[in-house]
């Protein structure tokens, strides 16, 4: 193979062949959509090396996995747009996992949760106070993620706090708030239904019975399921709102010259609010896939390095920390990434002791990437 | 011609200082009104001690932060350059002035580095400074299989030392503090990094070297976390796999909490100083009133949080009094 | 007359395309060099290829007769080549004595080896400070200066490097007429000793009085040169854009209406302005003429509702305003700000986002933003406002000309039909053809029945177009002019009146 | 063209370690934990790698980093691989039902090792109680203190965990439990958080101390924290061997290495111990056997019944203690 090319480099017959393949790599390199094109092409390098990573199963997992740090880095997406940053996310998703799940648990353990504040009243033995009703937990959830949104936004824009202490303190208050509350335990015995719109299958394909390895193993995937729907749908929706309404462009404003954006009529502090409000929804939307899932509501579900997963997927795809510049599409490229890159190490069968290291080395690696593009760029004007 | 502000600029300069300063001292005197304990000579001491560990690793985050970077290496630093010291010094009988060497060295090189990627490489601070992280911490666990490390006695006896009843932990912060703020306000090279946090392209335009700047202050934060780690490791004896963790936030947090903009050109040595005390102060005076655990992360939170805000109208008043006028009042 | 420093054949290509081709020119030792050329003419490439900030794609540099080809500020600095840009390169978080020496410091000697000399920083500023009249004590911070002073601290920061040459990019564009004054006697002062300046400016008349040369670019290429006692205005103008320039004021055809747009009635701030009222009608431009400092751009921004009043009244269309920016844009307000860079534009966002950006609630259809006749209106905005730029769509404002700049500006007000526009210095650092263009859209704005108010230092741009001037001075209204009795000599005396001797005023509060 | 060089260097380093990996043979297990951040899961994590690699078996590892989320993924991930058995260190018992579900719907046999599920129908689940090891060896330290200090309150200090994490708080369950029935003897125990991390607990248990100079007892709910207790009271003269006057009576949970010589030394009175060996041993032999058998949900609830190592039995039960078997091996000297 490789002799091939060379001798067909060598006669000097396909050259115009190899300049279409440069200007195509040019192509990718600069298109807006390189994260994307930089993922398939990990994806790609790794599959002769991993063959599981493109077996139907892998392929169901990996987007299962996606569709909640999406969901998440959408609201970090328009907060960074608009110039702030969002830390308290996580600590959102484990206290509106919290509160939904004291809602609308139908059956609590008095010796896990009797010392809770909010048993006898939020919840008892025979479950919360709502049990049963999935929607009322979910409107519950909206309401405490926008009100700490709502907290978060007019801090910043109000009394002008900088956005990164405001959700630092955030973050320790909101996610110290949702262990008090249980004490830290979790609470289970979520509604079916609730249950459902993490890992509710709507389209799954069968793939016909697996024989390797020696234990029959069914062969049915997930390939749409509720979980898929809720991101799709939001991503869509917050595309739309970003890319072409007043709103949108009015949050890019803000983040590329905020005195500009006032002075030309923005309402400025409302988009402030408005976007920390967004941010704080799609975490309780990331919430109730995450907790859908683990069939549990958590004080600590979006705790640790989870933070760093979502900033790290946004920056990654492109979004300034600055400001004035990001985009959804971006955004879930730079999750794609993200999320591929956590199920190959995986798929490596790394020791534990190596996969921090490969786990840099490839960040590294992308972020070269990127340098060697904006040089491009630079160069072909 | 120009018209004059009506305040003199000491006088601003002044309120600027002694705001947060202001703010640490009501906190500590709350506090103490609550548990009169709280003020004796050895719990201040012993707040300073404790405040040593984040605040010196901060005064070298205020350093990148001056020139709008960040550095979420630092606790992976922590963990990392006093391995490194440690394995020498079981391994290779290392003396602990020479371990304190060693590490101070590691933690420049892994600074380096990050200024490779950085000034070099042209990746920007966030992403590079992500995934030394990762590596950083991934070598350490890779160097030791995750295992904990315990240090020859030896090094507690620089730990836990007191030099004329002053901690040593409190020795290397204040000697830290100062040489950044001599440096930071004192030296061509402190202010080339204030100029080029104000405006990269006007600190092109104008000839500083530039490069050597934006990497130097990499180098900087990368030897400060590793002298704070040690500053800790020393007093404890042991390095577990998990330490360091997560510490990014809380030093950044002192920093900016001190007054430094994560948006670069604004803060100091004594931005980091008082943010890591007034942190620490918070943290301990809740353990002193013996706080419910559940409450004291809320208490603490709303604490910082009115720390911030009081922060930001002094902010709003230094502006209001800056504001040039045309006419004096009253005329 | 030797040359120190001589241009042959130097090219410089942007992405092919020649910025400059082809420049032939001996900068004489000891002498003014006046160069003039409309934006995008090739002046900046120029100085940056001067500069080492680019490097040149063909011909070469002689410095003294060696080759010269800088690969960085530095070098071009260690040369002996200052330069004072048109935007600033100042350091607004540092103190003025540190800016002008933030690339040299004086270091102390002895145990303290190594450490700023703040003391002598200090003094050796303070000196440089005096020569150019600038009375500001050095340890001020930058930002609580005014932008002529920014500007004279620019100035001085160039002279004590004791470069041989120094180049002025429109270095006049924020200063009062004396301080402008006494940066001309400072040129001269410079030409004595011996050393070489260009001189770089759209006003015309300045650059001739200060050459002892003249050249002009057009289009990257070198197209008159000579003595500058050969050069009248009309011949400038003629080799910068190639064909005479009927008139850089738009005829007279308007009449202003009688029915107000803007009142404004014993408006307030402590400290700021006092006791303002004035009033702009249907169709009226009013000029608002007032040296640097006396509180023309602070009027502007209460108008605008950024900064609060303490008291009086603001209607527009008889309707008092009381809310933030918002309300007033909505309720038919523009303002183009004295800062284009801070607060006029999103440098990094395209021209066209730039130009939706007041009137994007109006392109909301059902189905979200109607990008299509987003893209139609910066089109005819494009033509509107004479823009030369590429895709709108895809070229950041960044990339434009600072003429072009301000066109964009204004361009994006002219979508939501503003009833009252305030344009704050509206032609700084803005060629004489781009004036003229930007003079026009205001004169068809006004036909349009909209009122303009009109805030300049230029008062011969707002002769030129204005139907009245208020003069300010010390934050209140001192004079009113109507077209017909409008003459220099009492503008200035008015502006000058109630600062009656303001360079021996008794600086308050900044001494201690 | 330093940039390809590094682009090169970087993606050949991750293939070099994807491939290290030893061809499949015998079974793939999946070992799933959830953090090596102290020397019991290090020792754990060890004794189960070690042994089924050495039995020719393929063990593919997951790190959870204290993210049930992501271990939640992270199994998914090793059920798509095709791993023939899992072995599961959860983060709690609630996420641990999960998964177990998870695994079993998918037909691969899982066992749960030391932290009991919630529900203990489903799965290998082999069970230690936290709180009831805990309340064990505060026991013995109480016991010891309600003889020595007849005449007055008892003033105990208990290092709690990070309180996100449900083990932390059965540790201090247990401590709670130990106390009760002489409620009246002990005044209020003084808390102190340490977030499971050594410089906050330094810094906390330093202001308690300094708050609260008198301490009689002294619980820690994880052995890694004794060289921390140790750098606090030493210079107060408060870190005294049994027997000296002015010893704190001082239990830990875990039984590691430095729990084991800290007890020889007499500076620590107890320490819960989790038969950790016993432990591995029983989830690795269940599972293989549940492969072995072709079983895909296997069912099956170990008990662990745990002990305090104190300095009255160290004598008969030392080699019961993991981290006295490391200590003699010479762990501590490595």
């Amino acid at each position: 193979m490789t002799a091939t090319t060379e001798a067909q480099a060598g006669t000097g017959l396909l050259r115009p062949q190899t300049g279409r393949i440069r200007r195509a790599a040019a192509r990718v390199l600069l298109s807006d959509h390189f994260v994307l094109w930089l993922s398939l092409g990990y994806f790609l390098v790794l599959l002769p090396f991993l063959p599981t990573l493109g077996t139907p199963a892998n392929l169901a997992n990996l987007l299962s996995n996606a569709w909640p740090l999406l969901v998440v880095a959408l609201g970090q997406t328009f907060v960074m747009t608009a110039g702030g940053i969002d830390l308290s996310q996580g600590a959102v998703i484990g206290l509106t996992s919290t509160v939904a799940a004291a809602l609308i648990a139908t059956a609590a353990p008095p010796e896990v949760l009797g010392r809770a504040p909010i048993w006898g009243t939020l919840i008892a033995e025979e479950g919360g106070i709502f049990a049963g009703q999935v929607w009322v937990g979910i409107l519950a959830m909206l309401a405490v993620g926008a009100l700490v949104g709502l907290v978060n936004g007019t801090l910043v824009a109000l009394l002008r706090m900088p956005p990164f202490m405001v959700t630092l303190v955030a973050m320790m208050t909101v996610s110290a708030f949702a262990i008090w509350l249980t004490q830290s335990e979790n609470i289970r015995n979520l509604p079916e239904g609730y249950v459902q719109l993490g890992k509710g299958q709507i389209v799954s394909v069968y793939f016909g019975p697996q024989d390797r390895p020696e234990i029959p193993r069914r062969e049915l995937h997930a390939v749409i399921g509720q979980a898929a729907l809720i991101a799709v749908a939001l991503t869509l929706a917050l595309h739309w709102l970003l890319e072409r309404t007043a709103f949108g462009r009015q949050v890019v404003a803000v983040g590329a010259n905020r005195r500009a954006a006032e002075i030309a009529g923005v309402p400025v502090r409302r988009v402030i609010v408005l976007v920390f409000v967004l941010s704080a929804l799609c975490a309780t939307v990331g919430a109730i896939l995450y907790s859908a899932r683990l069939e549990a509501g958590r004080p600590t579900l979006g705790e640790g390095t989870f933070l760093l997963d979502v900033i790290g997927a946004t920056v990654i795809g492109g979004t300034s920390l600055f400001g004035g510049k990001g985009k959804i599409l971006w955004t879930v490229w730079g999750v794609l990434f993200f999320v591929l890159l956590s199920n190959t190490l995986n798929m490596m069968n790394l020791s534990a002791f190596h996969i921090d290291m490969v786990k840099g080395a490839v960040i590294l690696a992308a972020a070269l990437l990127d340098v060697a593009r904006n040089r491009l760029a630079r160069s072909t004007g | 011609m120009s018209a004059r502000p009506l305040a003199p600029q000491s006088t601003i300069d002044l309120a600027t200082r002694a705001g947060p300063v202001l703010i640490l001292v009501v906190i500590v005197l709350v506090f103490g009104l609550l548990t009169p304990s709280f003020l004796a000579a050895e719990s201040l001491s012993n707040t300073a001690k404790q405040a040593s560990f984040i605040g010196i690793a901060a005064v070298g985050m205020v350093f990148v932060l001056l020139t709008a970077g960040i550095d979420l290496s630092v606790g992976s630093v922590m963990y990392l350059a006093p391995l490194v010291a440690g394995l020498l010094m079981r391994d290779a009988g290392l003396g602990v002035a020479a371990a304190l060497g060693v590490c101070v060295l590691t933690g420049a090189a892994l600074g380096a580095l990050n200024a490779l990627f950085i000034v070099g490489l042209r990746v920007v601070p966030f992403v590079a400074t992500l995934a030394t992280l990762f590596l950083f911490r991934g070598f350490g666990a890779w160097l030791t299989q995750s295992r904990q490390l315990d240090f020859p006695d030896a090094i507690r006896g620089f730990g836990l030392a007191s030099v004329l009843g002053v901690p040593v932990p409190i020795l290397v912060f204040a000697a830290v503090a100062v040489a950044a703020h001599v440096v930071l306000r004192h030296t061509a090279f402190g202010r080339h990094i204030y100029a080029f946090g104000n405006d990269p392209a006007a600190a092109v335009k104008a000839g500083l070297p530039v490069r050597r700047v934006q990497a130097a202050v990499y180098v900087i934060s990368g030897t400060l976390a590793a002298l704070a780690g040690f500053v800790v490791i020393s007093q404890i004896g042991r390095l577990d796999a998990g330490f360091g963790r997560g510490r990014e936030f809380d030093v950044i947090a002192a920093a900016v909490l001190g007054g430094a903009s994560l948006f670069g050109g604004i803060g100091g040595a004594g931005s980091a100083v008082i943010g890591a005390l007034t942190i620490q102060a918070v943290k301990a005076g809740l353990v002193f009133a013996g706080i419910n655990l559940y409450l004291q992360p809320l208490i603490q939170g709303a604490v910082i949080l009115f720390a911030v805000f009081f922060d930001g109208l002094r902010e709003a008043r230094l502006r209001a009094l800056r504001r040039r006028v045309i006419r004096p009042r009253g005329v | 007359m030797s040359a120190i420093l001589r241009f042959e054949e130097l090219g410089k290509d942007w992405f092919g395309v020649p910025a400059v081709s082809n420049l032939t020119l001996d900068v004489p030792e000891g002498q003014v060099l006046g160069l003039i050329g409309e934006n995008g003419a090739g002046k900046s490439t120029l100085m940056n290829m001067i500069g080492g900030v680019t490097e040149p794609t063909r011909g070469r540099m002689l410095w003294r007769g060696r080759p010269y080809a800088p690969a960085s500020a530095a070098e071009a600095s260690a040369a002996g080549i200052a330069f004072i840009h048109q935007e600033l390169n100042l350091f607004t978080n540092l103190t003025v004595a540190e800016n002008l020496f933030i690339d040299g410091f004086p270091r102390r000697g002895g145990l303290l080896r190594g450490l700023i000399d703040r003391g002598a920083m200090q003094r050796r500023a303070a000196g440089l400070l005096a020569r150019l009249g600038l009375d500001v004590p050095p340890e001020r911070t930058l930002d609580t200066l005014a932008p002529g002073e920014r500007q004279l601290v620019e100035i001085a920061r160039a002279l004590h490097r004791e470069a041989s040459l120094i180049i002025f990019d429109e270095p006049t564009t924020s200063l009062t007429p004396r301080e402008t004054e006494r940066l001309f006697a400072v040129i001269e002062g410079l030409r004595a000793e011996g050393r070489t300046v260009i001189y770089i400016s759209h006003i015309l008349g300045d650059v001739r009085r200060l050459s002892d040369r003249i050249a002009v670019l057009r289009d990257g290429r070198l197209v008159d040169e000579g003595p500058a006692a050969s050069f009248d205005v009309p011949r400038m103008i003629r080799s910068m854009i190639g064909r005479d320039l009927a008139a850089v004021f738009p005829e007279r055809t308007r009449a202003p209406g009688s029915r107000p747009v803007l009142e404004v009635t014993g408006l307030s701030a402590p400290g700021v302005v006092e006791n303002i009222s004035l009033t702009v009608r249907e169709g009226e431009i009013l000029g608002l003429f007032g040296l640097m400092g006396s509180g023309r751009s602070e009027l502007a921004r209460l108008l605008m509702g950024l900064d609060r009043a303490a008291g009086g009244e603001v209607r527009l269309l008889g309707r008092p305003l009381a809310g933030g920016p918002r309300d007033r844009v909505r309720s038919g307000m523009a303002f183009v700000t004295e800062n284009r860079r801070e607060e006029g534009l999103m440098m990094d966002a395209t021209i066209r986002e730039n130009l939706a950006l007041p009137g994007i609630e109006s392109f909301s259809g059902p189905a979200g933003l109607d990008r299509g006749r987003i893209a139609a209106t910066a089109e005819a905005l494009r033509e509107t406002v004479r823009l030369k730029a590429g895709d709108l769509g895809r070229q950041p404002v960044r990339a434009l000309s600072g003429g072009n700049q301000q066109k964009v500006v204004i361009g994006k007000w002219l979508p939501v039909r503003p009833r009252l526009l305030i344009l704050d210095e509206p032609t700084r650092g803005v060629d004489v053809g781009a004036r003229s263009e930007i003079y026009a859209i205001a004169d068809r704005l006004a036909a349009e029945g909209a009122g303009i108010l009109m805030i300049s230092s230029e008062m011969e741009e707002l002769m030129g177009l204005c139907d009245r001037i208020a003069v300010m001075s010390r934050g209140e209204i001192v004079a009113e002019f109507a077209r017909p009795a409008f003459e220099e000599r009492r503008l200035l005396a008015a502006a000058f009146r109630s600062g009656a001797a303001p360079a021996s005023e008794p600086a308050t509060g900044t001494e201690g | 063209m330093t940039i390809r060089t590094m682009l090169l260097g970087t993606a050949g380093a991750a293939f070099a370690l994807a491939l290290a990996a030893p061809a499949a043979q015998a079974a793939t297990i999946c070992f799933a934990f959830q953090d090596l951040e102290t020397e019991f899961w290090v020792a754990g994590h060890q004794a189960i790698t070690e042994t089924l690699t050495e039995a020719g078996h393929t063990v593919i590892e997951r790190n959870a980093q204290e993210d049930a989320n992501r271990q939640l993924e992270q199994v998914r991930d090793c059920i798509a691989q095709g791993v023939d058995g899992i072995i599961l260190i959860p983060q709690d018992g609630e996420s641990a039902t999960t998964i177990v579900a998870e695994a079993q719907d998918n037909d691969v046999p899982i066992a749960v090792f030391n932290r009991p599920p919630s529900d203990l129908s489903r799965g290998i689940v082999v069970v230690a109680d936290n709180e009831e090891i805990a309340r064990q060896a505060v026991e013995f330290v109480a016991a010891e203190a309600l003889e020595q200090i007849p005449d007055r309150p008892i003033q105990s200090l208990i290092l709690v965990g990070n309180l996100g994490d449900p083990n932390a708080v059965g540790r201090r369950d247990g401590f709670y439990a130990a106390l009760e029935p002489h409620g009246d003897r002990f005044a209020t125990p003084i808390e102190v958080a340490t977030q499971w991390d050594a410089a906050t607990a330094l810094a906390n248990l330093e202001a308690a101390v300094t708050a609260n100079p008198q301490i009689d007892l002294i619980f820690t709910s994880s052995d890694f924290l004794f060289p921390t207790i140790r750098s606090v009271l030493e210079p107060r003269g408060m870190w005294v061997p049994r027997g000296e006057d002015g010893h704190i009576l001082m239990a830990g949970l875990d039984g590691d290495a430095t729990a084991c010589q800290l007890i020889k030394d007499g500076y620590v009175d107890a320490t819960g111990v989790q038969d950790l060996y016993f432990e591995a041993e029983s989830a690795m032999n269940a599972i293989l056997a549940a492969i072995e058998a072709g079983e895909t949900q296997p069912n099956e609830v170990i008990e662990d019944p745990g002990f305090a190592l104190t300095s009255e039995n160290i004598g008969e039960r030392e080699m019961d203690m993991w981290g006295c078997v490391l200590l003699a091996e010479g762990f501590l000297e490595r």
